[in-house]
């Protein structure tokens, strides 16, 4: 659905990180992986929405957490409570919880996004379930929301790639480590990632070399987010275009080939 | 009451606010935002033979005021469009024209014979300018950038059918009354003006162009003031009705196209910016008609004012 | 050190960033807001053999991404040019490129000979597209549409003059390439691309254009995709140096344009915006081209990199 | 000169009229009809910067009072305390002050920015100076700023078309009227105007019909403000034309054409 709206919060959180807070109205339905088109303003430069993962939701109210990268999210930035954003969403499809195995999520930077809304929802249904979450960033400052994380009650196994925190290292790297010395097994867990491309690269290799059920978030540039553009193209394995904002954003590791 | 159909040669439209091809789909996902009987007409994705994959991503970059695109005419095929996609399109009550894009004449004929025999549809609109393929032509020009070509391909196909024919024309030529006058001398019903400008965006960090395609078609607000300009120059040039398009965001935005001479637009990229903008338009067009107590939009069609000795 | 210096032609630039006729009149204005010195050239305002008062207003128009402008040439003619304008112009140690219009081939000649015995002058660029005025030619479609005509210009031109010459081409034509390659058959000595779009906007209320010309020349970045896929293809079909024009407004932009192969750049509505940004572009080129370890901006002219397959 | 500065005020004082104040260099300084030209932001939607007059100028400050039109003054509307603006400027000519005449300043609807600036000076300079000014609006509710008027000890002569307030009619028929009556006398005043074309054009009949001597401010579409792009031309009795950013934008009204 189509909606203006009114920004209840938006604030950096972190080094040109922020957290939009909306209000949506009371039929708005969201589920951790889906994401809505936001739309700058009445200007036609730039003209295209922006694409942003729920990364909370609770009634009449989603949470956004954006980077600064372009003019877009710069003008978006400059949003003060009160102000007027229209949506559209939310769209896409959802993570696919398996219940019988351990939730491992990975996160590389922004891409904590839909996996903070995952967390929350996993631990909503299941008190004391098991949540290992990988949160792999540049350094120290860009862990962000620990507090959040604590109100949820999940560990965060953080990994810097400079150092300062937690894992020295990629992610990645944290995630092998994890695999080798057996506190995570492969058949007892699945995967739930979003990050940079090279990030998801590697996690599906890793998945699938050691055949851990992974699903993984994707990106592209979208024109439209609603399936008719036919801009956000992603190959697969049997060689047919999935649309990354309809048959996606969430993919099973197996059928992509980025 | 304030009458706003119109006239593309036999197509009757309800009102002058069609959909583009190729920024609409098939109908399906708008049909969740909007109701499809309240269009003018639906012109649907170009429909090729057999199904296309499209080029390869990145397909899209965003502009100033415009979006370079290069899907390549990704699309299900002529077969499959019927069985399916013309199905759902079928339950409206509104104008389908099937677009539809060819390598060869052979091609656009075979095309046409298949749609000949279908119902549902209200006419046929040919892209002899998609800029996103490689023609086997001289130089790769599309065929809308040759006038014998475009005469040719367009008295075959008239010759083919009894079905409207609108010609969708390439803006990258250097006088487009000389193709406007080879498809109503190859017997076309209309022209729709204009198609996508070839464009390039380059990413300087690693001096790649930024479409894997190396060029797409620039559309949106950017290329308006050139699209109306064309409109005008073919409405006095041919008698075939025009469907104006090229950065159509608003009602205001249509009525001068119409005020140029476009008996009908159609709207494209802005329906990815908005859904609910066709309806928004339609809207404005009936507000503006009222306020200026024009009864008949048909008034309105080229219309512009302007002193003699301009001329 | 980084060297930002190129050559059109014979002319030497200290840094490939010019600013685009029309757009810095010439010269004195802008001198209050920047040292001219450090410019890589100045391309005057269009000269005509006599003085021209230009077209009626209103002469412009904002749109989205761009402005439509209709000034008709207006200028004070080449001999108050050289007594007044060229004297002022002459103390900076800066290229001056003397941009000249004619409607017929004798004016252009004549004003080129005027011009052979005049210091001071770097070189001569024949504007064969201004949009804004009529053409005695056949349609009046501007010399830069027709490349009989562009070659017959050229070579006419050549003939009359030692000087560097320069051709802005027009970007309404069905293939550049044809008539870049009419220029270099003709003699020139490089290539400006491009001069503004024709456009067109209407006033909705009163029914009538927005300009009292009617039509006018599209610039800005509205059209910046279309350049520089123009000047990539001529980059690839002839051997002359571009002078890639058309929405540039920060160094970002002029990269982008040496990278598909413009030589040097032209800077035009910018400088309205912001009468700064030819010193800012030429800062950006240089950090841009350290960050990149790249010494010699030479090397970067026409490196866009494209896998092999697909051109 | 071009410089970015900082809002110190913008608030909207009646109907969509907004008054706008700047910091400004120390360099910066100001005649009554001179002019700005202000960047609305770093997007090229809108592209062009918008003139407006200088409606009142002390140390370290300029005053704009302006109307929101179209796209562009909408978006000046939105700037908040702090913001930060990108001015060139002061461009353009000024008023001349005749001082062995009474000023009779005319202006209609905005126009009364300029005039404003030139009361203001007038009365720095002559404490006892008699100054007419007749202002001229739509309603009641146009006729802005009494208050400051009144602070620089300036009568207004107002007249509204719907009426409301003072004489019932268009300005340009006070000014008759006030003729007519001999309350204003030809050869003892001098005009300054500023408001819409038709007003212009009419004030200049009246002025050149009993001969006063008379200066109008006149308002084109601009592209640069500063005397290069060549769009702003208004043609003169004497056929050629003036730039109104470089040649006025006040002009003695009888050598213009409108
Ligand atoms: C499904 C999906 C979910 C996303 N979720 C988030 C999120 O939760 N938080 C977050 O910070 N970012 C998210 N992104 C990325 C976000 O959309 C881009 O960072 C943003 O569009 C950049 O806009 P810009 O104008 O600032 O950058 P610019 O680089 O100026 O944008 C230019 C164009 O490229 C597009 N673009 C640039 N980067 C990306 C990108 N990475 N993905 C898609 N389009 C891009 C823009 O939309 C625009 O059309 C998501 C993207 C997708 C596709
Ligand atoms: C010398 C001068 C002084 C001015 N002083 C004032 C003032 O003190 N207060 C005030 O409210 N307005 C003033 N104006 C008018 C003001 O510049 C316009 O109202 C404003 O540019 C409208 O911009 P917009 O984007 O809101 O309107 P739009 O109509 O969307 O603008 C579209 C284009 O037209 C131009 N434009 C529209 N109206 C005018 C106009 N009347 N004059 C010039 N350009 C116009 C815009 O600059 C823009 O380029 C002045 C104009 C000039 C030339
Ligand atoms: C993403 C996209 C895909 C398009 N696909 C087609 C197409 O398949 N066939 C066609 O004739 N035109 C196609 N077009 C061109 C549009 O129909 C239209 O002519 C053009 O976009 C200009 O209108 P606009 O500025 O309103 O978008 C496409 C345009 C876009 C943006
Ligand atoms: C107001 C204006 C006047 C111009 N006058 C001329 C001219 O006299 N001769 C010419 O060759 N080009 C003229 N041009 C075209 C510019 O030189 C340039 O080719 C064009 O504006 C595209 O560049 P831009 O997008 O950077 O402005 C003019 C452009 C503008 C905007
Ligand atoms: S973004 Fe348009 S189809 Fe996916
Ligand atoms: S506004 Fe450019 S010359 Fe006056």
């Amino acid at each position: 659905m189509m909606f203006t709206t009114k920004v209840l919060e938006n604030k950096e959180i972190t080094a040109s990180l922020y957290y939009l807070k909306l209000q949506v109205p009371d039929k708005f339905n969201a589920m951790p992986g889906q994401f809505v088109m936001l739309k700058i303003n009445d200007s036609f430069d730039p003209i295209l929405r922006r694409p942003f993962s729920i990364s909370g939701f609770s009634k009449n109210r989603i949470e956004i957490l954006y980077k600064v990268i372009g003019k877009g999210t710069k003008l978006i930035s400059h949003k003060k409570v009160g102000d007027e954003v229209n949506i559209i969403g939310p769209l896409g499809n959802n993570f696919n919880i398996d219940n019988s195995k351990i939730p491992v999520l990975i996160a590389g930077g922004y891409g904590v996004a839909p996996l903070l809304f995952l967390a929350k929802n996993i631990r909503k249904y299941s008190k004391n379930k098991k949540i290992v979450f990988l949160f792999g960033a540049k350094s120290k400052k860009d862990i962000m929301l620990r507090k959040e994380f604590k109100k949820y009650a999940i560990t965060l196994n953080v990994a810097t790639e400079i150092g300062g925190t937690g894992y020295k290292g990629l992610i990645t790297d944290l995630l092998k480590y994890l695999l080798d010395n057996k506190t995570l097994l492969p058949e007892k867990i699945k995967i739930y990632a979003c990050g940079p491309e090279k990030m998801i690269k590697e996690i599906s290799k890793i998945a699938s070399q050691t055949n851990i059920s992974c699903e993984v978030s994707l990106e592209a540039l979208m024109g439209c987010g609603i399936g008719v553009c036919l801009t956000c193209v992603c190959a697969t394995k049997f060689g047919l275009y999935k649309h990354i904002c309809i048959d996606g954003p969430i993919f099973d590791s197996t059928i992509i080939k980025l | 009451m304030i009458n706003l159909g119109v006239n593309i040669g036999e197509i009757k439209l309800k009102n002058p606010v069609m959909v583009a091809s190729g920024t609409f789909g098939y109908g399906e996902e708008y049909s969740k935002y909007i109701d499809l009987n309240k269009l003018g007409a639906i012109v649907v994705k170009s429909i090729t033979l057999h199904p296309r994959e499209g080029n390869l991503p990145p397909r899209i970059v965003e502009t100033s005021a415009g979006i370079l695109n290069s899907i390549g005419l990704q699309n299900v095929g002529v077969h499959t469009f019927i069985k399916e996609k013309l199905q759902f399109l079928k339950q409206f009550k509104t104008a389908i024209i099937v677009n539809i894009a060819g390598n060869t004449v052979q091609e656009f004929i075979e095309l046409v014979k298949i749609l000949n025999d279908t119902s549902g549809i209200s006419g046929i609109e040919i892209n002899i300018s998609c800029p996103n393929i490689k023609y086997n032509t001289k130089n790769h020009l599309a065929f809308g950038q040759n006038p014998k070509l475009t005469y040719k391909l367009t008295k075959d196909i008239r010759k083919a059918t009894k079905l409207p024919l609108i010609v969708k024309l390439s803006p990258e030529v250097t006088d487009i009354t000389v193709i406007a006058k080879a498809c109503e001398d190859g017997g076309a019903d209309a022209l729709s003006l204009i198609n996508t400008f070839p464009g390039m965006a380059i990413n300087i960090e690693t001096r790649e162009p930024k479409l894997a395609n190396i060029i797409g078609g620039l559309s949106g607000p950017a290329i308006k003031p050139i699209a109306i300009r064309l409109v005008w120059k073919v409405f006095n040039a041919v008698q075939l009705p025009i469907i104006g398009i090229g950065g159509i965001f608003s009602a205001e935005d249509a009525l001068e196209f119409i005020i140029a001479g476009a008996t009908a637009v159609a709207i494209g990229t802005a329906n990815f910016v908005d859904p609910e903008i066709t309806l928004k338009v339609i809207d404005g067009i009936k507000n503006y008609l009222a306020k200026h107590k024009i009864n008949n939009i048909n008034q309105l069609i080229g219309s512009l004012k302007i002193e003699k000795e301009k001329l």
